[in-house]
């Protein structure tokens, strides 16, 4: 700190949005998550909306191939990557074009103007440039040739131009730094981490970084000079994670609160990849990973290791859920631990995989043929994804049961501070396997019944390797108890009866859901999933407005919390916004009768803090 | 297999459930052949596991006295291979039809074999589906006319062990319901062998397709008709071994007479040779089940199985990071104070 | 008929209930199926049930291995195959341990003395004869050495006693044949179509057969002697059929009434494989059957025939609609036609194959991720089937959408005499192929535009070969009107929308939802499906106890037809028997907020008239 | 195909989608040789289709001016196979990568070889799964250290030929992208077969496998190190074609030196030879692309077509039955009158 604050005149903010915006190609992932590190070292709260195409590299300098990633970041408590950017960095025409409109009215535009040329120009479908005309009249312009300066920065070293050229993003980092007073070392230590053994590269994005956080200093921009104090955040230690990575490390602790291996039998598949990519990695914790050749099979080998004793995981999108159903269907017949992790996407089909939407809730609750219920957990931030991660595995586990637990493309991407929990906070996740027989057998003998249930209706799990429980189980219908193939009339009814009793029971191992805000308010946002920051953040505004409102987020799906139908009773307007066309709301009218109305929104981006606002009000008129 | 292990007997390894193929399927003897053969083996019922898809031939589990499941169509091979993985320590053995394992399971099958993931797949080709009433299978013949082809299928039919081989298989081998004997040895060197084991039975279902293979499995016709492979030794058959295979001078395999050519100029068998080439010819040999058709061991070669270098990447990460230590997890990435 | 008539005192009765039952190798299917034709032929109304194991031939003997076959004659227009059976048929001691809970007090048993032994009795847990404790006090037995009598009138014949044994259903067929007064002639003409060329066959069964009826007429059996008339059903030329059959018809006449080629991509899977069966037959009609490798390629494979301009179809059961989900997905995306026929059964997983249940009704609603709408039609009963393809055909081609065909397994193999309707009663069903241009491109000249959706929203369709109209359509979100891949957000919301109206919109093209039995009951009972004859009957029955209510029944599920909510509103109390936990009832719910009831039955059996009757006259207490 | 057709150019052929692959992507390569190969295969566009799964390859179709569509992943060949059926008058083309069609589509590409129905199937090997970022994919070599695999990867690949001739595949070739004019060649010839035909391209992904194939398509090392499958010619290769594949004494393939085996002792490739045998030896040469390996037809044998037949039971059934008439199908089960 102490470098940045040594500069004059420093203007306090409590809060900042930027949005990096560039080619494929210009590293501006890298740049934003860099920015966005040092803000999180330096104690800010954040949130972030990494936004890339779906194409690996999509042509240079056009609209579909720029890749932008905005962050959020504030002196107080934040829960959402904000609306309407006051700062967006264009590295060419394309970035400019894509994400003007975005920006604050007023906002400051800051452009790489070497990349303002015919060519780039015409392929982002500038008739003239823009930086010419008055298409920025609107916005405080910073036009700074990076490119060149760059290259010039760089003349030192013996780096080829070209190269040199790719080191411009850390021009822009550098010279962002500078204007919002971030520390520059832990970026400098990142790019030595980063780079090791790569020395030109080093020199020359070290180079470069230096270079744009001079030019702030020297250029006169001393008025954009601000400073985003560090938000004051409950004590503790904290690091910066991304959905995926949490949901990863939950499934990781869960097993170690069980004392259950973690087998994840995956299929690659665009959001959820980085969940198997992550959680290949930590063999020494016990932890298989196995990539199948298909989704079918991804579930499958997890659902045969749950049969061996182990917790069977399998992480997939919207495409991949639908291929598992039957497998989930075995699962739900053989009561037995799965966790499916479904990281939603844009759909349908193969619709917008790298975007964001919640349409899967319903799949996730009737996608199976015959009465085939299951548990369903939601995570709703980030962060939460650990936590989500640890009850859904909890739920498996304890009642020996599929769970499809809901994530998606902007949780799973999307980051922000968390505070580490200490392991004391860890749920106990006791699980005991059977070693006993559990009944006698017509002639007196003991033998081991599978489905002789406990007062919870779970059934007990006798893992093979186990001597005197050697049993059969399979998808047909079996005998209540003993578990033999049955097709009595009455038995099944028995069974399907008793498979969604064991469901619905599991309502009073769960909290019941919390109404934050107004309590007594006429209206009652109900949300599940990603919408919980856009919610919150929207239901302050509406507050300020001397208006009241009262907020319930839904963590389970199903069976719902004991108390939801209460909570909804208490409030004359219901209102469930979901990123989808109305998926929750058909749940709570069919289960409770009351006249719940949806608030949509399906352009493969979160809501934003500001329409949930206007639409919250709207229904207040 | 782990020593002192109890004695037992077929009924030890007999489910108490009744068994419910017609009269008179071939799967009764598989399952006699199995269970017999089971107390031989040096294993326990507990640490026996018997995964199977959905058919006639995939009831096998419910009458074992092991642990099982009965899964779905197709994916059994999947099923195993996670069960395989989790529990090095068990005896995973794979049972279905051709349709199941052909069929819908095809892709399972030919990816858990050139993963060598350590199960015995026991494939029961009766060339039809049975517990759908009759309709062809991957291995029927061409023209077969059933239910769903009155005017004859059009498909070549999959010569299942050609498919084992081309999806890089270490174990190969080919037996039949009519010869317990012949099929314990093939159950018993699969059981044996470190990966997987692809087993394929001809089986006679009798009521749908009756007779499939009795050209060549009736007693009578056996000497004729099925040429015993037999590592190291020439490959001979016939009644006085009067006929032999012998590599044509294209490069062809071609049945021979033995006083004619000479008994050197007959292939010897070689099952453990790493090259499949000539183990894919001996696949060949044989268009179907009406022309001397080789069986036995195929092909029997090392290669490592893939749930103990699973195990041995566990062990070398916990060897270079220790044992997994949550709190230290949680702590990986950069981190601040905030008091 | 004259025969039957000659005969002494026929008591005439207006309906009867027969049950065959016995092993699976006694062919009681083919036993009750020959009487049913005979009935047919004579001119009742009729029902029938058909139930079998689900192995191809479980252990002789056992109570698994139980095959029966219930029908249902009747000298008026009747809707199910009956409650309580009047006679009951049993071939063994199983077959009587299995049914004769379901006969009618004080009905008649007929059972085959001779296979009342020793291990016959313990296999079916008997501990005593039946025929001779008390067992059967409360009903009419007659007892007939049939077995015996059977090898007896064989002898003559030059056949085996195990063959002849063989013919003993034959028998038992003579003798009913003769005391329900059924004409001879079909079955005999019958037996020597389908044993032609085995002579010996044809001299066993049809001396069993007529032994059989002499045995009628000259035992004391004149006081059983009984006959239904023929029903005065509407005039017209009558056949028997099945609901397989119906359907596969009707995918074959709409794909006549439209000029589009058949296409089914299908695997073999209880209890849908004889619709595959039976469309194999029909390629004079150019109907393409492709027994594919799974449901996966089966699905793929139809759609694939769809984008080349034929109908795809695809047929299969539960876990098939799981596996096909993902494809489904992408007939969706691409706007192509495509029926899916579920014929459902017991589950969930591999649950009851060869029993019925109708619980797949929200996995075709919802089992698909993203938003994904379709309509969804079902068939009410076995007749109907025929009339429910063609339907889902004509919107599957009109709209260019993949429609799902519901139908179970008791419609499937359920009989009834169908008035075979004149080919003008067919619906019409245009279908016109795109072949020009329908669009300028930017330079001015004609472009072919895929997703440039007419007034109802519906997408044009040209196939390969069309010279001109070449096109890529995929999975990836597509730009409204060009329908190259866009990731726009606000056209991916658009497309979402378009789709939803799109299937919503084709309400205005269903017929509007009729009610039966008293418009102003307090009580309406909503039933979609294969409830519909024992609801139609139920309410007949609470009518006669001189309380009012009203029949309304579902073909469209979705979406629903647009007085729906209008007759809902009309009836305090709407009651909604299904064969599941409750599906429709959720979504009549969600939609119209009436708190509907649910009335369920998940006994792998189809819902009995008295159940209903009970059921509705409860809730009217 | 039909004749006068338009003469068209390379331009016909391309769409009006801007090409989105990496610069430097092998993809590219490929496209151009098909776009300019079109012309002159005297086909119209509007009979032409390509069908894709997903993967980069995958979005193949969207960049030639033809009817394609672009489905969802590993499904490809089982709806080409629904639409060549339907359609026998088209020209049905597959494009998929070695994820797309070797493990998530391995079942449905071994049966649309067997069936033989007349699909144009390009396999896009590059050795990785492009699109999701740079897994292990079926063909990666063993140890391969991926995003998935950080411990390096445990199964042994497939060969995607010797899966093709496992699976009876009629038609087998392999090609590679940095030779257009072998491409082109490979491409015609596989058009030209009636059937199924299987075409492995050798492709690079430079931004997650580059350099994969370097080692034999290198301008400088594909002298010695592809050998190219002629047929009815000695197998040589090298600069002056100073080596050779011969049959050795144990029936095993081998490569020799010409002087010292001598040009008679050579394998001469014979691609129609009904017996695969010797052409999947021939995919065994190289166990990998870093060894010499055959390029080329290795596998071409007439067959009867899959549409071809289905059309001909219809024609038949019209014939035996005259053309449908539902009014009859409607009264063909016994009926009876109400009046
Ligand atoms: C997903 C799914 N598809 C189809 C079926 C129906 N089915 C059950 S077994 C079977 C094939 C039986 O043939 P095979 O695998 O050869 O076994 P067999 O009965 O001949 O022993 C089929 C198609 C099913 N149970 N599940
Ligand atoms: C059902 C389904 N599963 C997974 C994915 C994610 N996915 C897209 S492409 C691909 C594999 C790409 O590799 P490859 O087929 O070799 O094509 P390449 O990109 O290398 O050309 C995967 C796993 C998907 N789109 N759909
Ligand atoms: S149908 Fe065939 S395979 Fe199945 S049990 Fe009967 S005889 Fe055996
Ligand atoms: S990721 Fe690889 S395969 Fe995909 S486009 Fe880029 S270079 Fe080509
Ligand atoms: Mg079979
Ligand atoms: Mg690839």
């Amino acid at each position: 700190m102490t470098d940045t604050a040594a500069h004059g005149s420093v203007r306090e903010v409590d809060r900042l949005i930027i949005r990096f915006a560039g080619d494929s190609g210009d590293g501006m992932q890298l740049t934003g998550d860099r920015f966005t590190s040092a803000s999180a070292l330096f104690g800010n709260d954040l949130a972030t909306l990494p936004e890339f195409p779906a194409e690996i590299r999509a042509p240079a300098g056009t609209l579909a191939g720029v890749s932008s990633f905005q962050v959020h970041i504030s002196d107080h408590d934040i829960t959402t990557p904000g609306d309407a950017p006051t700062v967006l960095v264009a590295m060419n025409p394309a970035a400019l074009k894509a994400d003007l409109d975005k920006l604050e009215r007023g906002g400051t535009v800051i452009v790489n103007e070497d990349a303002f040329e015919e060519r780039n120009l015409t392929k982002a479908g500038y008739a003239g440039n823009p930086l010419d005309d008055d298409t920025l009249a609107a916005y405080t312009v910073i036009r700074v040739p990076m490119t060149s300066l760059t290259k010039e920065a760089c003349k030192a070293l013996d780096v080829k131009p070209r190269d040199a050229e790719r080191s411009k993003n850390f021009f822009a980092l550098g010279l962002v730094s500078w204007m919002f007073s971030r520390p520059v070392e832990p970026t400098l230590d990142w790019i030595n981490q980063r780079f090791k053994g790569r020395d030109t590269v080093i020199a020359a994005n070290t180079t470069a970084f230096q270079a744009g956080h001079a030019y702030g200093e020297t250029a006169e921009l001393a008025d954009s000079h601000v400073m985003v104090r560090p938000a004051k955040l409950p004590p503790g230690l904290y690091t910066q994670i991304n959905g995926n990575t949490a949901l990863a490390w939950g499934l990781v602790a869960a097993s170690q609160q069980a004392q259950i291996p973690l087998f994840l039998g995956s299929y690659p598949i665009t959001p959820a990849s980085d969940i198997l990519h992550e959680l290949s990695k930590h063999k020494n914790f016990g932890v298989r990973t196995m990539q199948a050749e298909d989704e079918i099979a991804a579930a499958g080998a997890a659902l045969g290791a749950s049969f061996g004793g182990h917790i069977g995981v399998t992480t997939t999108s919207g495409p991949g859920v639908a291929l598992k159903s039957e497998t989930i269907g075995l699962a739900v017949s053989l009561e037995l631990p799965l966790v499916v992790v479904d990281i939603q996407r844009g759909g349908p089909s193969t619709g917008l995989p790298t975007k964001t939407e919640a349409a899967d809730l319903l799949l996730a609750m009737f996608g199976r043929h015959g009465e085939s219920p299951l548990p369903i957990v939601a995570a709703y931030s980030p962060t939460h994804c650990f936590w989500a991660a640890i009850e859904a595995t909890r739920i498996a586990l304890t009642y020996r049961t599929p769970v499809i637990l809901l994530s998606d493309g902007y949780l799973a991407n999307g980051t922000e501070p968390w505070r580490i929990p200490d392991l004391s906070e860890l749920p106990a996740i006791p699980v005991t396997f059977a070693t006993e027989p559990n009944h006698v057998g017509p002639d007196g003998e003991p033998v081991y019944w599978p489905y002789l249930r406990d007062e919870n209706l779970i059934r007990p799990w006798a893992v093979p390797g186990t001597p005197g429980l050697e049993h059969r189980i399979g998808g047909l219908e079996k005998e209540d108890g003993s578990g033999n193939v049955s097709y009595d009339p009455a038995n099944h009814s028995r069974m399907v009866h008793l498979r969604a009793e064991r469901i619905a029971h599991i309502a009073t191992d769960i909290p019941p859901v919390e109404v934050t805000g107004d309590v007594d308010a006429d209206v009652l946002v109900l949300g599940w999933g990603s919408t919980w920051g856009a919610i919150e953040t929207a239901c302050e505004r509406v507050r300020a407005t001397g208006q009241k409102v009262a907020h319930a987020h839904l963590v389970h799906l199903n069976p719902f919390p004991p108390n939801l139908g209460e909570v909804l009773g208490r409030h004359r307007t219901v209102l469930v916004p979901e990123l989808n066309l109305g998926q929750l709301v058909r749940l709570v009218r069919d289960r409770y009768l009351v006249d719940a109305k949806s608030i949509t929104k399906v352009f493969g981006q979160p809501f934003t803090a500001a329409e949930l606002t206007d639409a919250i009000l709207g229904e207040m008129r | 297999m782990s020593t002192d292990v109890p004695t037992t007997t077929r009924a030890d390894w007999s489910s108490d459930q009744e068994v419910r193929w017609c009269p008179g399927c071939g799967d009764y003897s598989i399952l006699a052949a199995l269970q017999f053969l089971m107390p031989e083996l040096g294993v326990r019922r507990e640490n026996t596991v018997f995964v199977s898809g959905i058919g006639c031939a995939a009831r096998f589990p419910y009458y074992m006295d092991t642990y099982g499941m009965h899964s779905i169509h197709g994916r059994a091979p999947a099923i195993a291979t996670g069960l395989a993985m989790a529990r090095p320590d068990l005896d995973v053995w794979v049972v279905g039809g051709d349709g199941d394992m052909l069929s819908i399971g095809g892709n399972h099958l030919i990816h858990a074999l050139r993963r060598n993931v350590n199960l015995k797949i026991l494939l029961f080709n009766n060339m039809i589906y049975g517990l759908t009433k009759g309709q062809y299978s991957p291995t029927s013949e061409v023209g077969k006319v059933t239910k769903s082809t009155p005017m004859g299928s059009l498909e070549t039919p999959f010569n299942p062990l050609s498919v084992a081989i081309g999806a890089e298989a270490t174990f190969v081998a080919r037996t039949h319901d009519m010869d317990r004997a012949h099929m314990q040895e093939m159950f018993r060197r699969a059981h044996q062998h470190q990966g997987a084991a692809f087993v394929e039975v001809y089986q006679n279902c009798n009521v749908f397709n009756d007779g499939a293979f009795g050209a060549i499995t009736r007693k009578d016709a056996r000497d004729e008709m099925l040429i015993n492979l037999v590592h190291g030794q020439p490959i001979r058959f016939g009644k006085d071994g009067e006929k032999g295979v012998a590599m044509g001078s294209d490069g062809a395999l071609q049945v021979v007479a033995v006083d004619e050519a000479g008994v050197d100029a007959l292939l010897v068998h070689d099952a453990h040779r790493e090259d499949p080439s000539l183990a894919f010819a001996l696949t060949r040999l044989a268009s179907g089940p009406y022309e001397p058709t080789p069986v036995g061991v195929f092909r029997d070669v090392a290669r490592p199985e893939y749930a103990e270098q699973a195990q041995a990447q566990l062990a070398a990460a916990q060897e270079q990071r220790g044992p997994g230590d949550l709190a230290k997890l949680l702590r990986s990435q950069p981190t601040w104070t905030v008091s």
